[in-house]
């Protein structure tokens, strides 16, 4: 226990303020620069500042799971921006699906898809899940996972890095604020 | 100078502390823990030991309690300590009655302790007589530590939980008995313990195992 | 007690748990965050999650009854309903005559039996286990909140909370004697078990297998697991005020006036604030046991409580 | 008003026409059962007016006017009948259980009738059914009346015989046979106990007359010497104690419960053993006027032991009506408890507490009638429609049989006391009698009702968990097998009868305040006006204990409850939610299908507090994997069984079965069947009994 408490109290806070976005990212797609900018005015906003996520693996080779069970920790802590890992489709508003759809898990992706409530939205995360990948035409795969489920935002990469995952959250996150309007 | 109230209170909390860590030894699995508790549990009985000489001016008691404090809450745990890293077995795996049946049954034990010294605790009429009962329900934990348990450590802890137990006895009925006989019992228990050490390394040298079950089979 | 001043303290105590037991749990994270070296969510994150859930449709599996929607009200409307009884800054409570301590036992016993039920009513094997768990554990754990509660009755000499507090908080004698500290030590330990946290519990658990309480709310979504996480919010900050206001009676309002509520506002929140972080700082250190571990703990605690109740007649 | 002799008669005349013309209906099936339940009912509402008569008369204690006195109907002693609180209180027992159940019956026994469409189906003579339903009832009534040793005695008996013949009602089932013949047999051991008991009451001088009246024994007892006191307190507990269902004479309970048809088991679990505590407390409170603290001791320490006991095994056991059985073990342990409580502070000397905890007793009596019988029916319902009474095949019963279910969930929720029903107040009101102990100076019955707090305190979430699993399993959920799936709902003389219970475990849960009074005034007839303080005080709609210990309003509660309901829907629509409701498959990690295989299970539901009481159990495992293949990977059946060991019938009963069997095998050594050794046997015995009698 006592060795416990010194280490929390040599290690202090290790989180890091989120930096400016890689260049190379911002290039490749203009659209995370915007929302980069709006980022500060966004935390200000009450609603749609809570993303619960369930991570579906279709298919993948882990290489995408690795990285996003770096998002909890203490470096990227997610948790500050409303996002959290849930462990039920029901109580989640986006699907995080790695991996390209393997014939396998196409049915249990859409039932998962099914039983996630409205609003939703559907991420795709790696070059994997956009159209399969390195793995393209295999007699296993179906390929993206847009042809088992619509599809909001693709995060590419092979893995993507956990910063370019927390981006592209946010994003999502941006997209959800649109769906859950539904009052405004 | 106290009132006889609040030197009651104090006491009864000190006596509820000490049942208590005789319950905590048999709820914990950790041998370490264990022993530490045992420490702790000590230096509550010396405290005690203190608060009666307060109270009473029984000087001796001052003598009693130091002593109390180096040899059971400081000697005694540093050497099971050793003896546990040395044998290298940290945790009492299997116990013949589960811990949380012991814990049951330890419970139940207070209150036969209470159904039997009720009537002594009626007959004396000194301040600290409510306590008698916690006295003998310690004796009667220590005891019921040495028969379930396996590991040898936690059986050389169980007869010192009863020791505790009666010296508590002593301290609360009679204020202590004659410092040279209780000086005399610490060192009895002193040097027991050293042999116990080397008897424990012995036979865990001999039998690989310091589970004393191991000892039921009389031919060598 | 006029009856303007009943009413206002009724809603009051209402207003209280609504609002507050969210921030308790947003406490809670925060700290452990700290301790974990994150930053952690921010505080209002609890309200924002609520809110979201509100505006989210409900999605209910085909094969259950009315009892899985029925399930999230009644658990509100119970926690709403203890709030009446437990005191959080005064010991003014204006329907303590209708009932004690006991009932407000009895009425988080009828919100678990039904969540139990709700857990069985999917058909999912998870719920099922849930349940299984949750039911056990409540089994063992009951016993203790018995004794314990009848040890702090002994002392205080009623079952009716505004009473104890009044006796309890006119004589501290009363708070140190062992019967009092033992009957605490043992609600502790149930409160751990009932609320579902470490080591009990993990409330932050992803995995299936582990989970007790989620495992029985893995169905539930949209406003019915806005209830149902909300109810489970209130009952934790109405057993640490239990847990709290019961044992250490500082600082609640015994009296009518404005200063006395505002102090005993502010000193029932600095008592939370403490136990939120003592809460924190154990489920940073300590890891989960094994559920047939769990046992142990409570048997250890129904012994401590037997322990209270006797210490009461020995001493 | 009425006369009460008048009403007895035409009570007593109901029921014996009624016999006779369910009789002589034979097996007509409609009129039958038509026949049968209308006269149940009509007996039963007199035995409502004779109770209401009884209650409101204000009727001391004991000693009250003879009701009925019938010489020459028996050949050897007068039947006697007076009407006193006790019996009152009983009376409306037997009322409110038997008008329901009797309701329940007409529809219920239909069941029994050979239908056309099923040739092979056997049918049972409705006849004979209706003939000892009758003498039942009839019988239950009489003896909480009767007031001669021989009456009550008489029956007493009749009351056994009666129900032995419902038991065994389905007589072509081996099962029902065993079951009736272990019933039978304890309840003849009970007899024998009750009878030298009586015999023993009556004092020296009058040992063995069985004309006496109770108010002459009440008089003979008070000079008995206390040692024969003494046995004839323990031999009335055992005897009383057998009918009550404690343990170890419980063992009867579990395998005539289930084996009897639905509305039988209603009657005796709700009513019958009630009776034994009935006995019990006419014996201790009345007759013999209260004795030592030990008996209350005594009595409290079985009653909490019989509570666990039953409860650990209800939780364990997957047969529905079985696990009812159990727990009818638990609730008379919790009754016995309360009774015992109440004679531990009356030795004690503290009438207030005495009377705080005869009422806790005497209202669990009601309720437990009342949620007890309601469950019955509703197995009963469940049987009917399924066929079968095994958990692991039903489910799923609540979309197909919605108001029995949720007849049963009302009784599940009172049976483990959970407010604002009816079983709470009960709980609450034991739980302030055990919990005030702390005025007694006796040291030793500290121990006892802290024991007694201990036990009870277990048992409390223990029987919350086994009726989450008795509901949730049975009729939540998929069904388990074809029958539960084809379930159709209860017919509706069933529904109502089942549902004018479920009213009642509600009302008598929000409005205890209007019959506890009758209960204290019952209680102080016996036990003495309150002293030193007030136990139980009743204003209003609050119940109070001690002074300013505790405080109940249960109306107060469900009202508080409806009113924040309201406001909670209301204040939610009000903040906009979103009220859509989207039906999907159940959450199964995506897999395709969702089959009832994959539910849990009642064995797995209990498994863990198997586990933890192992030590209890001691459960068997047995695991058998058959593969018909080469690879064990492809199980094709799979069996697990885990059965747990019943330690009465095991280590008690078992080896004393056995001994007398293995007697009986020594015995016939002497039987060879010839004349000359027979004649041998004589002489020698003659020659002996000479040479013995000589000096």
């Amino acid at each position: 226990m006592w060795d416990m408490i010194r280490k929390i109290r040599q290690v202090g806070i290790l989180t890091e303020p989120l930096p400016p976005f890689p260049a190379e990212y911002t290039q490749q797609d203009p659209q995370v620069e915007l929302v980069g900018g709006e980022l500060q005015q966004r935390t200000r906003i009450l609603l749609g500042r809570s993303l619960h996520i369930r991570q579906v693996d279709a298919g993948s080779d882990n290489a995408a799971e690795l990285e996003i069970i770096a998002l909890g920790n203490p470096y990227y802590d997610m948790e500050r921006f409303g996002l959290h890992i849930v462990a039920s489709p029901r109580h989640a508003d986006c699907l995080m699906v790695t991996g390209p759809v393997t014939r396998n898990m196409a049915l249990p992706l859409l039932r998962t898809y099914e039983a996630t409530p409205d609003p939703k939205i559907v991420v795709a995360v790696g070059d994997a899940a956009r159209d399969g990948g390195i793995f393209r035409g295999s007699y296993a795969i179906i390929g993206g996972v847009d042809q088992v489920v619509p599809v909001d935002l693709y995060i590419p990469g092979d893995p993507p890095t956990p910063l370019e995952l927390l981006t592209g959250m946010l994003i999502a996150l941006d997209r959800y604020r649109g769906k859950s309007s539904r009052r405004e | 100078m106290l009132t006889s109230d609040g030197f009651i209170r104090i006491l009864n909390l000190l006596s509820v502390g000490v049942l208590v860590t005789g319950m905590l030894i048999l709820w914990r699995r950790s041998l370490l823990s264990a022993v530490q508790i045992f420490g702790v549990q000590s230096l509550l009985l010396a405290l005690m030991a203190v608060w009666i000489a307060f109270y009473t001016g029984a000087a001796h008691l001052y003598l009693i309690a130091f002593l109390v404090a180096a040899i059971k809450a400081v000697a005694i745990p540093v050497l099971l300590s050793r003896i546990i890293r040395r044998l290298d077995v940290y945790t009492e795996i299997e116990p013949y009655i589960g811990v949380a049946t012991s814990l049951l049954v330890g419970a139940g034990l207070v209150v036969v302790a209470y159904f039997v010294m009720q009537p002594v605790a009626d007959a004396t009429n000194l301040p600290t007589h409510n306590a008698l009962p916690l006295a003998f329900a310690m004796v009667l934990l220590g005891l019921f530590i040495t028969v379930s348990r396996k590991k040898a450590v936690t059986q050389i802890l169980g007869f010192l939980v009863l020791e505790n137990g009666i010296f508590m006895l002593a301290v609360l009925a009679t204020y202590g008995v004659p410092t040279i006989v209780e000086i005399g019992v610490f060192l009895d228990l002193f040097v027991g313990i050293l042999i116990m050490e080397v008897l424990v390394y012995r036979i865990n040298q001999t039998f690989e195992s310091v589970d004393t079950h191991v000892l039921d089979e009389l031919r060598g | 007690m006029d009856y303007v001043a009943k009413f206002l303290i009724a809603v009051v105590q209402l207003l209280i748990v609504l609002g507050a037991s969210p921030v308790l749990v947003s406490l809670i994270r925060r700290l452990k965050a700290r301790l974990q070296g994150r930053l952690g969510p921010p505080w209002f994150q609890p309200y924002y999650d609520l809110a979201k859930y509100f505006q989210k449709e409900s999605v209910v599996s085909e094969t259950a009854s009315w009892i899985f929607n029925f399930t999230p009200y009644l658990q509100f409307v119970c926690m709403l309903l203890i709030a009446l009884f437990v005191p959080f800054y005064t010991a003014m409570l204006p329907l303590d005559a209708t009932g004690g301590i006991i009932v407000i036992m009895y009425f988080f016993l009828l919100s678990t039996f039904f969540l139990a039920l709700s857990g069985l009513d999917t058909g999912s094997a998870f719920g099922g286990m849930g349940s299984s768990r949750e039911m056990t554990i409540a089994a063992l754990a009951e016993p203790t909140i018995i004794l314990a509660v009848f040890s702090i009755s002994l002392v205080a000499n009623s079952t009716n909370i505004s009473t104890i507090i009044l006796r309890l908080g006119s004589d501290y004698g009363l708070l140190f004697n062992p019967t009092h500290l033992l009957a605490f030590a043992a609600f502790v330990i149930v409160t751990i078990a009932e609320t579902g946290r470490l080591p009990v519990d993990n409330p932050t658990t992803h995995l299936e297998l582990t989970m007790i309480h989620e495992a029985m709310i893995l169905e539930y979504s949209g406003r019915h697991l806005a209830l149902v996480e909300w109810s489970a919010w209130m009952k934790l900050f109405l057993f640490l005020s239990l847990l709290t206001n019961l044992f250490f009676p500082w600082g609640v309002a015994t009296s009518l006036d404005l200063l006395s509520f505002v102090a005993g506002l502010v000193i029932f929140a600095v008592k939370l604030t403490l136990a939120a972080g003592a809460i924190a700082f154990m489920e940073t250190i300590l890891a989960k046991v094994r559920i047939f571990r769990v046992p142990e703990l409570l048997a250890g605690s129904f012994a401590i409580a037997l322990l209270a109740i006797i210490s009461f007649y020995v001493l | 008003m009425f006369d009460a002799t008048l009403v007895l008669i035409v009570l007593v005349a109901i029921h014996l026409a009624g016999a006779v013309a369910v009789y002589l209906t034979r097996q007509e099936s409609l009129l039958t059962r038509q026949l049968n339940g209308i006269f149940g009912i009509a007996g039963g509402v007199m035995a409502l007016i004779l109770a209401l008569i009884g209650l409101q008369r204000n009727l001391p204690g004991s000693g009250s006017t003879v009701l009925l006195s019938l010489e020459g109907v028996m050949p050897f002693a007068p039947l006697e009948f007076t009407l006193d609180r006790l019996s009152s209180f009983f009376l409306l027992l037997i009322a409110v259980v038997g008008i329901p159940v009797s309701l329940y019956s007409i529809d219920y026994m239909r069941e029994y009738v050979s239908h056309p469409d099923q040739p092979g189906a056997h049918a049972y003579n409705l006849g004979l059914f209706g003939v000892a339903y009758q003498i039942f009832i009839l019988s239950m009534i009489l003896v909480v009346l009767a007031s001669t040793t021989f009456t009550f005695l008489f029956l007493w008996e009749l009351m056994a015989l009666a129900s032995y013949f419902l038991v065994v009602f389905e007589h072509r089932h081996r099962d029902t046979q065993e079951a009736g013949t272990l019933y039978l047999i304890m309840t003849h051991l009970g007899f024998v106990a009750l009878f030298i008991g009586f015999m023993l009451l009556s004092g020296p001088a009058l040992v063995g007359n069985t004309t006496l009246s109770f108010s002459e024994l009440r008089i003979s007892a008070l000079a008995l010497p206390s040692t024969q006191r003494d046995i004839v307190f323990l031999l009335m507990f055992i005897g009383f104690g057998s009918k009550a269902g404690m343990i170890p004479f419980h063992v009867w309970l579990p395998q005539a419960h289930p084996a009897a048809p639905s509305p039988v088991s209603a009657l005796m679990s709700g009513v019958m053993i009630k009776l034994g505590i009935y006995g019990l407390l006419r014996i201790t409170l009345d007759l013999l006027g209260g004795g030592p603290g030990w008996w209350g001791g005594l009595i409290l320490v079985v009653g909490g032991a019989s509570a666990l006991y039953g409860i650990l095994y209800a939780l364990v056991d997957h047969n529905l009506k079985r696990l009812l059985a159990y727990s009818s073990v638990e609730n008379a342990g919790i009754i016995l408890l309360a009774s015992g409580a109440a004679l531990v502070f009356w030795s004690a000397g503290n009438t207030a507490l005495a009377t705080l905890a005869l009422v806790g007793a005497l209202y669990h009596i009601l309720n437990h009638g009342v949620f007890k019988s309601l469950l019955f029916m509703g197995a009963g319902a469940v049987l009917q429609s399924t066929h079968t009474l095994d958990m692991e095949s039903l489910g799923g019963l609540i979309k197909r049989m919605p108001w029995t279910a949720l007849f049963f969930l009302v009784g599940s929720v009172s049976i483990a006391a959970l407010p604002p029903f009816n079983g709470f107040v009960g709980e609450w009101i034991i739980l302030q009698s055990l919990l005030l102990s702390l005025a007694l100076p006796s040291q030793g019955a500290h121990i006892f009702l802290t024991l007694g707090l201990g036990a009870l305190a277990l048992t409390g979430g223990l029987v919350a968990a086994a009726f989450v699993k008795a509901f949730g399993i049975s009729f939540l959920a998929l069904p388990r097998s074809a029958q539960a799936d084809q379930a159709t709902e209860a017919p509706r003389l069933m529904r109502w009868a089942m549902g004018i219970n479920a009213v009642l475990c509600l009302l008598l849960g929000l409005l205890a305040t209007l019959l506890l009074p009758a209960l204290q005034g019952i209680s102080r007839a016996y036990l003495g006006p309150d002293q030193p303080t007030v136990g139980l005080a009743i204003s209003g709609l609050e119940v109070r204990t001690g002074t300013d210990f505790g405080s109940l309003s249960p109306l107060l509660l469900g009202i508080l409850l409806a009113l924040l309901a309201l406001i909670a829907l209301w204040g939610l629509r009000l903040a906009g939610i979103n009220e859509l409701t989207r039906r999907s498959m159940t959450w199964a990690c995506g897999r395709f299908t969702l089959s009832p295989r994959m539910e849990y299970t009642a064995t797995a539901f209990a498994n863990p507090l198997k586990r933890i009481f192992a030590f209890l159990y001691q459960p068997v495992r047995a695991l058998t994997i058959e593969t018909p293949g080469a690879s064990p990977h492809f199980a094709q059946d799979i069996s697990y069984r885990n059965p747990v060991r019943l330690w009465f019938e095991e280590y008690l009963y078992g080896p004393v079965a056995r001994g007398i069997v293995w007697l009986a095998r020594r015995a016939s050594l002497v039987q060879h069947g010839s004349l000359h050794l027979y004649l041998t046997y004589i002489l020698s015995i003659l020659v002996i009994l000479l040479v013995l009698t000589r000096g």
